[in-house]
């Protein structure tokens, strides 16, 4: 009989799960990643009248379908928002910021984004944000680089 | 498919219709107790098969439990490095990081000693002369390039023995396979031998009969 | 079987296609199941429950997908279920399904499966290169065709077996117009032609790559009688089992695996089936690779052992033939992993309900869909029929 | 309903790596700890039900071959769910309502240290609009916390109690990865993780595993002198999208506390499956439980938290209050997928 190893004696080795998934986006988020490419944001109205944005292809309580797409933004308020101080390698920004749940004009429930922020006490929830562009688009959630504060006379913070 | 409604900023635009989401998680990969030790016996050149109890049946390799008996495997035993095709295919397809040149032969090969048998390559012998009941040794990579790998065995190659006329098609010692039904009549769980009950099986699988 | 009869009524599937680049995920699961909604008259606020299957979240590269979909299938406030059981999942979560309501706790349950293999590519998907495992050498084809070679000597079956399998089921396939493979121009000899993958294995001997889904609406027997009132035949869920077995173990039987007869013996004794070749009308069978009929046709009980070859031969498993298997063209036409089993639980209902189209045979008052995964180790099966069990 | 009962439990303990063994190596103890406590093997069973996921460890058909640390030889009857063993247990519950067999063996495990756990379930995001982003699941719950912070209903003091009451239960819990004795003003002291959750306020992350035995009316009756009777059990979802719920309720444990009759007596113990602390405050206030029940004396799971496993020892650990007499009536919680967005609830008693 052997008995068990200690962990040093135990093989390791990389493993690396890595691939460049190709999704089918269907008519509705489609839209949704072609107005990003234009800089334009949209929402679909739900049977209730909410507008939803990432617009949902079917009505989160009923189940239906839904085919209204209607534009909103750019602007919008943080309902909700999470300081990082050490981002990982894999989050939107280098230097410490937001993730921000924002409600854009015009819609009814808010979408999730990465927030650059000078600090911690420049954020907070009600605070108008406005989406950072990448210079080049091509219909990805990327598009939109990050976000940004806007102050409350209008200009950027 | 339902009629969309675009706004009119989106209307005379090529639409998007995919995108690439590519993602890469990194993960560092343990082995193990079972397969860490029959790694370490194949970097001595040694196939190290493993039990769950003296009686048990001898895995190679290793996968940490015995199946059967759904126990830990921590008795070690070296089978040999010789043993027998029990079945194969010959591969016409590159397959994805291969590297083989085709056709190859991709065989089961039931090691003499232990009670499984595992899949592994046959050299040196013409693609269509490879035989079930074929006699088969280990061909073994340069001592340099011994890795804790099963690949460190290159590939199997003909002994020259004789085939194993008796060779053991998995469930065929039964003569008609364990899930056949004869003279109309289902198989019961009592086919076959209850490791740990001893109930079912035949007496040659030292079961009740 | 549980206190509570269960039927099926509605039947939902989509086109199913090498990609299908014009839906979402969500958009193919809805595809299915809003056809299966409509064949029971009901909407999404009538489902109780949703239980959902598919194969290795791999294949699509989203963890517990379920989760992200559970919207797109009018779930919020209710129960939700994801089974994964290797390829036998399409059955298994069928049975599942069944479960919910046979066990008394709710009315109307939908369930789907699908796979979406376009969003990445199965080879990848099942063969990622884990450290320190012995590398499978040729993918699942390299993996059953020596099973497959053991069959055959065991049989001692002629080389065209395979064939005839292939033609059969690729010619069913004609007349299914969800099916993904429509090969009109296919004949014995384009099959002998095609390239040998995995000898014994021909490339026409092998099943597609598929997107699609299927779907299922199950209701008790309360809402079934409402069905048939209506005029919408139900089919009567008169037997379900699973058996599970290891992968690799010394004493089992890759080419008629014991937990496969098992099972088999098992949903016969549910739905009094004494002589399975006589007493069955239609069978969907589970054929990734074309000789898995004969192999089947002996481990399910419709043939002694050695003879399956020999009803595939002399034409019993053709669509005029007396035991008709894989009407719909089976798996060798349409493969969406995680879907597969689904499809020939739902086929099977199909034709007990009479609403199979161009391959429906005539007559069918009971039906077998089975589905199998892994190494040959996990098998689901249900019977259906005309009759209340 | 037919009366099924929990009469055996066992886990393993909860470690923050188990690199010397492989998933079935690390699963079998407690596969057989649960078996001998009651004097079963695997012969003794009807049915096997699993609950784990491939994405943690990175391997395809992961459940493939720990069933072999089952022995499923004869074939039997098993089925797998990719989900938390909690839903395993609800399939196996459901098996044993169709009265054909009388116990269920159930488990669950999971090796979250190959990977970086947070990262790896970003991938159960919107593929589309979400994923990409790499939200990962610290981040998700922070947002969680602040929307209940703004809406009033929870403190940081709050958080920072639940942190500290729960670390310090786990001190009785042999299997427990985190147990400190450290007093909630203390950890207010500590910086932020990821605002506004300081790490006192997540989840380890831990590698584990856990095995229920259930048995249906006189077969549990004579295995253990006072089984935990499954008195009601429900699962219930929301949509995965955070924007689409409000993140200060549980509206899917609220419904399924209701199904599963939660109100119907006195609770005398709650294990709520809470990975951040501000989610056991959502959570008592959707079960409406109030200051006479225990919550989570295991130390839940801020003291050990093995992915798809959790939720199967909060069932085991409300059980073992029943078997040894310490509790009558218990509630024990499971939850899956980003803040709390699905939930089960399943209601255990004693017979007097």
């Amino acid at each position: 009989m052997t008995d068990r190893q200690d962990p040093g004696e135990i093989l390791s080795a990389p493993l690396i799960i890595e691939y460049p998934f190709k999704r089918t986006t269907g008519p509705v988020i489609g839209a949704f990643l072609t107005g990003l490419r234009e800089r334009v944001l949209v929402g679909s109205r739900a049977e209730d009248g909410r507008v939803l944005v990432p617009p949902a292809e079917f009505d989160p309580v009923s189940g239906e379908d839904l085919t209204e797409l209607v534009e909103v933004g750019p602007q919008g308020v943080i309902t909700t928002w999470a300081w990082v101080t050490q981002p990982h390698a894999k989050h939107p920004l280098d230097e410490p910021f937001a993730w921000v749940l924002v409600k854009l004009d015009g819609a009814d429930t808010p979408m999730l984004g990465a927030l650059a922020a000078p600090g911690i006490e420049a954020v907070s929830t009600g605070a108008r944000v406005e989406p950072v562009w990448a210079d080049e688009r091509e219909g990805h959630i990327d598009d939109i680089a990050h976000w940004t504060l806007v102050d409350p006379e209008g200009g950027r913070a | 498919m339902p009629e969309i409604q675009l706004p009119a900023s989106l209307r005379d635009v090529e639409p998007v219709r995919s995108v690439r989401t590519p993602a890469q998680l990194d993960y560092t990969f343990t082995a193990g107790d079972a397969t860490s030790r029959f790694l370490r016996g194949i970097t001595q050149k040694k196939i190290i098969g493993q039990q769950a109890t003296p009686q048990s049946k001898v895995y190679v390799p290793p996968r940490g439990a015995d199946p059967e008996l759904g126990a830990a495997t921590p008795i070690e035993v070296e089978v040999a490095q010789v043993g027998t095709v029990t079945s194969f295919c010959v591969v016409n397809l590159q397959f994805y990081g291969s590297g083989m040149e085709i056709p190859y032969t991709s065989a089961l090969i039931l090691l003499d000693g232990a009670d499984l048998s595992i899949m592994h390559l046959i050299q040196e012998i013409p693609a269509d002369q490879v035989r079930i009941g074929m006699r088969v040794e280990a061909v073994w990579r340069d001592d340099a390039d011994i890795e804790p790998t099963l690949e460190s065995i290159k590939w199997f190659r003909p002994t020259g023995e004789p085939d194993d006329v008796n060779v053991r098609i998995p469930g065929e010692k039964r003569g008609t396979g364990l899930g056949s039904w004869v003279g109309g009549v289902a198989p019961t769980e009592l086919v076959v031998r209850n490791p740990r009950t001893g109930v079912g099986g035949t007496e040659a699988d030292g079961g009740e009969g | 079987m549980g206190h509570e009869r269960v039927a099926v009524v509605g039947i939902g599937q989509t086109k199913h296609e090498a990609t299908r680049g014009d839906v979402s995920v969500a958009g193919l699961l809805r595809e299915a199941a809003q056809r299966a909604l409509a064949d029971a008259e009901m909407t999404w606020t009538d489902v109780d429950a949703v239980v959902i299957g598919k194969a290795p979240d791999f294949f699509e590269g989203v963890m517990m997908p379920e989760l992200f979909l559970a919207d797109a299938l009018g779930c919020t406030g209710k129960p939700m279920f994801r089974v994964h059981t290797a390829g036998s999942v399409g059955g298994s979560t069928a049975i599942v399904a069944s479960q919910l309501i046979s066990a008394g706790i709710h009315e109307r349950v939908l369930t789907v499966a699908f796979e979406k293999q376009s969003e990445s590519e199965a080879m990848w998907a099942l063969s990622l290169p884990i450290p320190f495992t012995p590398p499978l050498h040729a993918g699942a084809g390299g993996y059953f065709a020596p099973h497959i070679r053991s069959y055959i000597r065991r049989a001692k079956a002629p080389d065209h077996i395979g064939m005839l399998v292939a033609l059969k089921d690729r010619q069913n396939g004609l007349k299914n117009p969800y099916a993904h493979l429509h090969e009109h121009d296919i004949s014995f000899d384009s099959i002998k032609e095609s390239m040998m993958l995995w000898d014994p294995i021909r490339y026409a001997e092998t099943c597609p790559s598929s997107d699609g889904a299927c779907a299922l609406v199950l209701g008790s027997e309360k809402v079934a009688d409402e069905a048939k009132a209506q005029g919408r035949t139900p089919a009567w869920v008169q037997g379900t089992a699973m058996r599970s077995e290891p992968t690799l173990s010394a004493e089992r039987d890759t080419v008629l695996p014991l937990g496969g007869a098992l099972c088999a013996a098992d949903v016969y004794r549910q739905a009094g089936i004494t002589n399975p070749r006589k007493d069955v009308d239609a069978v969907e069978m589970y054929v990734p690779f074309s000789w898995f009929e004969p192999m089947w046709l002996e481990n399910l009980g419709f043939a002694e052992p050695g003879e399956g070859w020999k009803m595939t031969e002399a034409g019993a498993t053709a669509m005029d033939g007396d035991l008709p298997v894989n009407m719909s063209g089976g798996v060798l036409c349409t493969n969406p992993i995680g879907a597969s089993g689904m499809l020939r639980f739902a086929e099977a209902a199909m034709q007990v309900r009479g609403t199979a189209g161009e391959h429906q045979i005539d007559g069918v008052r009971k039906a077998v869909g089975h589905a199998y995964g892994g190494g040959s180790q996990f098998f689901a099966m249900w019977v259906v029929g005309t009759e209340k069990p | 309903m037919r009366d099924i009962a929990i009469i055996s439990f066992d886990q393993t303990p909860a470690r923050r790596s188990v690199p010397e063994l492989n998933e079935v190596e690390m699963l079998m103890p407690a596969i057989h700890g649960a078996l001998a406590k009651v004097d079963m093997t695997i012969d003794d069973i009807g049915f096997t039900c699993s609950g784990s996921t491939d994405y943690l460890a990175g391997t395809a058909f992961s459940f493939v071959s720990t069933l072999d640390g089952v022995g499923p030889w004869p074939p039997i009857q098993e089925s797998h769910v990719e989900m938390d063993g909690a839903w395993a247990l609800y399939e196996a519950w459901v098996k044993l309502q169709l009265g054909e067999i009388d116990t269920a063996l159930v488990y669950a495990y999971a090796k979250s240290s190959p990977g970086d756990l947070p990262m790896v379930l970003t991938r159960q995001l919107d593929p589309i609009t979400v994923a990409p982003l790499w939200a990962d699941s610290v981040s998700l719950a922070a947002l969680q916390a602040r929307a209940l912070l703004d809406a009033g209903k929870a403190t940081e003091a709050d958080l920072a109690e639940v942190a500290a009451r729960s670390r310090r239960s786990a001190l009785d819990n042999p299997n427990a990865q985190l147990a400190w004795d450290r007093p909630a003003d203390d950890l207010l002291a500590d910086g932020y993780h990821i605002a506004p959750l300081r790490k006192s306020d997540c989840p380890p992350i831990t590698d584990g595993a856990a095995c229920v035995i259930l048995a249906a009316g006189d077969v549990a009756r004579s295995k253990v002198s006072r089984p935990a009777w499954i008195r009601g059990i429900d699962h219930r979802v929301e949509p995965i999208h955070l924007g689409l719920r409000d993140l200060t309720v549980s509206e899917s444990t609220r419904i399924a506390g209701e199904k599963a009759g939660v109100a119907g007596g006195e609770v005398d113990v709650a294990e709520l499956h809470a990975p951040f602390s501000h989610q056991e405050l959502i959570l008592r206030e959707a079960l409406g439980l109030g200051d006479g029940t225990a919550i989570n004396p295991s130390g839940g799971a801020l003291a050990a938290n093995p992915m798809m496993t959790a939720g199967l020892i909060r069932i085991g650990e409300v059980a073992s209050r029943i078997w040894s007499g310490e509790a009558n009536r218990g509630v024990a919680h499971a939850t899956s997928g980003p803040c709390l967005q699905q939930n089960l609830v399943c209601v255990l008693e004693g017979e007097n």
